[in-house]
């Protein structure tokens, strides 16, 4: 089994202060109105911030091709529902 | 109609689809033949002849090439039909100028049809021979599917859109619609008629207003018509094994149980006012679920039903 | 989904592969069950936008900021505990697995005051297609901290009774997979809802 | 194929005896075994009622029940079969008791969780009971806004179904990790079976697929009791959306039906030829296509539904891929017949009906992928029949060969191979003349769920209860022969069909730790034929 590493603190801690930075400036970019933008602008900001957690804090960073390949799977379906709804309503 | 091989479409567009029918259909049987023919012949010829046989079978694992090849000749196949079968489809469905426009509104169980110069009718529609059709389908309680089977078109009526479906009658005729949405108890009752009409005839029923009576037609007789085309009886008996509401006979002159306990006298305002409101008095033991055709009918109209149910003591 | 009586897994390494496998699997399975809820968000914000530009603001993005926090702290807390055991701190595990839980609760506490002040505004989930979003995905999530304070403790439990050294602790690990998946959900629940209306 | 197969010297599986043994049991096989059960009486309920639809048709009017009986009988007999039959039967039972046989290990690698699913499965099972209190009238498929309004305990039902998925996704979860983390030393990707091939790309299936279903359901009953109205065109919802996310589940759902059996035929194809499997990789990959093609087509199933022109034009399109892989299997099921020493058994008599009914679905498939004939065909008994054949004449007949070809696995007895065929002819006369009917009668424009109908149907319908009654014989004698073989088949020895995957090479039944040593697997498990081609 993998120990875990005397730097494990620091990174945690380093992580963690960059999500709670991310989600003040997500919050102040909210209060700023840029039509449409502000949606993309949000979802960038949470995907960087999932990916933080993703990446350090599940430990994703030093797994194996399978395990990716299991996180990343279920990515491309959620996007296929999504993408193949929207073929739908959005073209009616 | 007719039998399996008179295909019987009602328009040259119906034909198309039954081209592709029939292609797919020759592609499928050549298929067919092929694969079962292997198979039985193999099955048959290659059967075990001696078990000092089972240790000498060859020791085949595979072919490219065959692979290959019933990778590549499936999917020629298959592409070359969806090409058609979309073709033929998108045709089918492309907007026509100077069409008859037909409001068709589905309901549990019946379809209500309005016309653009306000006339409505009930499980009847009334269409010129010769122009295109454009029905554009609702619904107002659950989904229903508008289906004529003798053009090969089909389209679901969803409450809150208006879905749109297009024909080219040819011929005239009566010609049957089906409900294919399935949508509660009446849902196998829900049908309804595509009558096609030649134009002179049309437009002399257009005159008059739709379907009003003859003259000096007495009323249980009009009412009696009306009853017939109007879908009750896919919810109504006249007598005997009851379906979804209560039968008719009888009605009239009855001390009838309601819903909440009270009673009713099966009276001429109490017919009327079954068929314009009729959750107002619902009799005990039935559902709650009969459309009202306050729109649908007109006044003299609804007397001529009351008129004919009062005949059927 | 602890191990089993069988052979193989007195393999301890196989048989923390294959539990971390399947907690992958099942976060796969955990992002589809969003994705339905995704798809009717994406499907709805794109017919109704003015709708959602209205019923967001009612919304409080403050309390909703604070539990974003709550949560990125409560995995913070995960990731030291499994980090602690890792380096055979089996008591500073349950230190931190208790503060995640004690943050769990905060967390479901402040979603309670929502719900309520918005129940007293008469916003309840059958009001419009943004507030039966907002009640059905952060409710389902809602179920999910609760399941998660269950399994947690279960953890607290076991570490309790010195079950995890250095040696073995497949379990936390597994439950701390688990925990900030539900995690990173309120990552997008959180400016879907509250802030990009 | 096995250099040390350890012949199984342990006690029989089933030798430990009382409730308990079974109730708690960890063993995949007792597991696998339970499911079976549980199936087999959904399949006989499921049965009555398409017999009861049938008694109903073979008059125009509504002659012997009333509407709302017919509606609710079609429901549970759709329902019934799908959730709690067909999705089932092999994944969970034939699955359960095979994959770590084949795999060369001793159970799935998260036992308890398997016995979980097992009970969730049973709990849903009790709820969807429950739910018979005011019978669902929908239809299998629930649509909106109909079942939101309906006065049936849809949130109920919804909640029981709920848990079924939730049992078949922890299934498909345990079938993955088992498969990848499990295999015996020398089993590479390449020398599983066929069958775990199938159940691996079912296993992702249910795992991906399943939770969008459990949350619809969800959804449905939030509609109903909490006043949601994302499925609701008053308060602005899409019924259509119901459909897409029920279809995105449902799609799919048809593969992890028909996969496994893919790979039961495929097992048993080349024992009973004596021969290797032609093209071993092309039908383990093409399992893999199938099941990822067949998530990009769900719209299919909509193309009346008002969607589109874009999204129909893109869902006729793909439909039609999943033909290829499909073809690419018959072929080289065909293919492996030739040149081979064929005998007849009954899970081989059964595996052949597999084929050749199967290619009748398969061939009425672009019918129904092609727009201008779907538009024609759908919901009518066309529909019916193509569902039929690919479903009943496809997993179903799979599953037949399955039961008859591990039965004596399973049991440590022999069926008798004489009922056995006497039931296979009948099953397959009655499927031909109930289901072939169906065809017909579509094309001529009768539309399903139908409690009465024109009288120009008359005679398909006729034919086709008739037919059915045939089909009902034939299950009840094969029934019959399970009960009889149950009682006193002779004892069958380890390997009585003399076959190379690792679930023959340890006694009958099976002991219950599977294998005394893990086997050392050096080779795959068609190796039947010597001579040079």
């Amino acid at each position: 089994m993998a120990h875990g590493s005397r730097g494990g603190t620091a990174v945690y801690l380093a992580v963690f202060a960059g999500l709670l930075a991310l989600t003040v400036v997500t919050v102040l970019a909210s209060y700023v109105d840029m039509g449409l933008m502000n949606v993309v602008v949000a979802l960038l900001i949470a995907s960087v911030k999932a990916s933080l957690v993703a990446l350090f804090f599940m430990h994703l960073k030093g797994e194996s091709r399978l395990v990716w390949g299991f996180a990343l799977v279920p990515l491309f379906f959620l996007a296929l529902i999504i993408l193949g709804t929207l073929v739908d309503t959005q073209l009616r | 109609m007719g039998s399996v091989l008179d295909f019987g479409a009602a328009s040259a567009e119906a034909g198309r689809v039954d081209a592709v029918f029939l292609l797919i259909a020759g592609i499928g049987g050549f298929f067919f033949l092929l694969t079962q023919g292997m198979l039985i012949w193999f099955a048959v010829r290659y059967r075990r002849r001696g078990p000092d046989r089972d240790n000498e079978t060859p020791n085949i694992t595979g072919h490219h090439l065959l692979e290959f090849f019933w990778i590549l000749i499936p999917s020629i196949v298959v592409v070359t039909i969806f090409y058609y079968g979309w073709r033929v489809y998108a045709d089918l469905s492309a907007p026509r100028p100077d069409a008859t426009e037909v409001y068709v509104t589905g309901k549990q169980w019946l379809w209500e049809v309005r016309y653009p110069d306000g006339r409505t009718a009930i499980n009847e529609i009334r269409v010129p021979q010769g122009k295109p059709v454009k029905f554009i389908l609702t619904a107002t309680d659950v989904i229903h599917g508008f289906y004529l089977p003798d053009y090969r078109v089909k389209m679901d009526a969803i409450p809150g859109r208006l879905t749109t479906l297009w024909v080219q009658p040819e011929k005239t005729g009566s010609y049957t619609i089906f409900c294919t949405v399935y949508c509660g108890e009446g849902h196998s009752s829900m049908n309804a008629q595509l009558i096609v009409m030649d134009p002179a005839g049309y437009a002399e029923w257009a005159r008059g207003g739709g379907g009003t009576a003859e003259e000096g037609e007495p009323l249980p007789v009009r009412g009696e018509r009306l009853v017939n085309r109007a879908g009750c009886l896919n919810c109504h008996a006249i007598s005997g094994k009851e379906k979804i509401g209560p039968n008719l006979q009888g009605l009239y002159g009855a001390k009838i149980p309601l819903e909440g306990g009270k009673t009713a006298v099966g009276d001429e305002e109490y017919l009327r006012e079954s068929l314009e409101d009729p959750g107002a008095k619902v009799v005990k033991g039935y559902p709650n679920v009969m459309p009202t055709y306050k729109t649908s009918m007109r006044p003299e109209e609804i007397r001529a039903v009351v008129e004919y149910l009062k005949t059927l003591r | 989904m602890s191990g089993g009586h069988s052979a193989e897994h007195h393999d301890p390494v196989v048989a923390f592969e294959a539990a971390k496998l399947g907690v992958w699997t099942f976060l796969a399975t955990e992002v589809l069950l969003f994705g339905a809820l995704f798809t009717a968000y994406t499907v709805f914000r794109l017919k109704f936008p003015e709708l959602f530009h209205a019923e967001h603001e009612k919304l409080n993005r403050v309390l909703g900021a604070v539990n974003t926090v709550v949560l990125i702290t409560s995995s913070l807390t995960v990731a030291l505990g499994i980090d602690a055991v890792k380096r055979g701190k089996a008591r500073l595990l349950q230190w931190y697995f208790g503060a995640t839980i004690a943050l769990a609760g905060v967390f479901l506490c402040v979603k309670y005051v929502e719900y309520s002040e918005k129940f007293h505004h008469g916003l309840f989930p059958g009001t419009n297609i943004f507030f039966s979003l907002y009640y059905m995905m952060t409710g389902i999530h809602g179920i999910h901290v609760i399941a998660g304070m269950g399994v947690l403790g279960y953890i607290l439990v076991l570490a309790r009774r010195g079950r995890f050294s250095e040696a073995y602790y497949t379990p936390v690990e597994m439950v701390g997979l688990y925990w900030h998946f539900v995690d990173l959900v309120w990552i997008y629940l959180f400016p879907l809802l509250y802030l990009a209306g | 194929m096995s250099e040390a197969a350890a012949a199984g010297t342990g006690r029989g599986y089933l030798e430990e005896r009382g409730w308990r043994s079974w109730a708690y049991t960890l063993d995949h096989k007792r597991i696998g075994v339970m499911y079976l059960w549980a199936t087999t009486v959904f399949f006989l309920l499921g049965g009555l009622f398409a017999m009861l639809l049938r008694l109903e048709l073979l008059s125009p009017q509504a002659k012997y029940f009333s509407h709302h009986a017919y509606n609710v009988f079609f429901t549970l007999h759709g329902a019934m079969m799908i959730f709690l039959f067909i999705i089932p039967a092999i994944p969970s039972g034939l699955g359960n008791f095979l994959i770590p046989l084949h795999l060369g290990a001793r159970d799935v690698v998260f036992p308890r969780l398997n016995l979980a699913s097992f009970w969730i499965f049973v709990a849903g099972f009790l709820v969807i009971i429950g739910s018979l209190v005011a019978p669902m009238d929908t239809g299998w498929t629930f649509y909106t806004p109909y079942s939101a309004k309906t006065g049936a305990a849809v949130a109920t039902l919804s909640f029981g179904v709920f848990l079924i998925g939730m049992s078949s996704i922890l299934t498909g979860l345990n079938f993955i990790v088992t498969i990848h983390k499990l295999r015996a030393p020398g089993m590479t990707w390449n020398r599983m079976p066929l069958f775990l091939w199938g159940m691996y790309a079912t296993s992702i299936i249910q795992v991906v697929a399943t939770p969008v279903v459990g949350v619809t359901f969800l959804l449905l009953a939030a509609e109903r009791l909490l006043g949601v109205g994302f499925f609701d065109p008053s308060k602005g919802g899409d019924p259509v959306l119901f459909q897409h996310f029920f279809w995105f589940y449902s799609h799919p759902v048809v593969y992890v039906m028909i996969l496994p059996a893919m790979g039961i035929v495929s097992e048993v194809i080349p024992v009973f030829s004596r021969k290797p499997i032609f093209g071993y990789k092309a039908i383990a990959y093409s399992s893999l296509a199938i099941a990822f093609i067949g998530f990009l087509v769900w719209g299919h199933h909509m193309f009346t539904s008002g969607m589109s022109p874009l999204a129909n034009a893109i869902f006729s399109f793909l439909t039609f891929f999943v033909a290829v892989p499909t073809a690419v299997k018959v072929f080289n099921w065909i293919a492996t017949l030739y040149r081979g020493s064929i005998t007849f058994e009954s899970p081989m008599l059964y595996a052949l009906t597999f084929i050749f009914l199967f290619i009748v679905g398969g061939l009425t498939g672009p019918f129904l992928g092609a727009m201008a004939t779907n538009v024609q065909l759908h919901d009518t008994y066309f529909v019916v029949a193509h569902f039929h054949y690919t479903m009943m004449g496809g997993t179903v007949m799979g599953f037949f060969a399955g039961l008859h070809y591990w039965f004596p696995k399973m049991t440590g007895k022999m069926l008798d191979e004489k009922r056995a065929r006497l039931a296979w002819a009948l099953i397959f006369i009655g499927f031909n003349v109930t289901f072939f009917t169906m065809f017909i009668v579509g094309v001529r424009g009768m539309p399903r769920r139908y409690a009465e109908y024109l009288p120009k149907f008359q005679t398909e319908n006729v034919i086709s209860t008739i037919g059915s009654a045939i089909l009902t014989i034939g299950i009840l004698v094969m029934a019959w022969n399970f009960v009889q073989g149950l009682r006193k088949g002779a004892k069958a020895p380890g390997n009585p069909w003399r076959s190379l995957t690792l679930e023959w090479q340890v006694a009958s039944p099976a002991p219950t730790e599977n294998f005394h040593e893990i086997p050392q697997v050096a080779d795959w498990p068609y190796g039947y034929g010597t001579r040079k081609a």
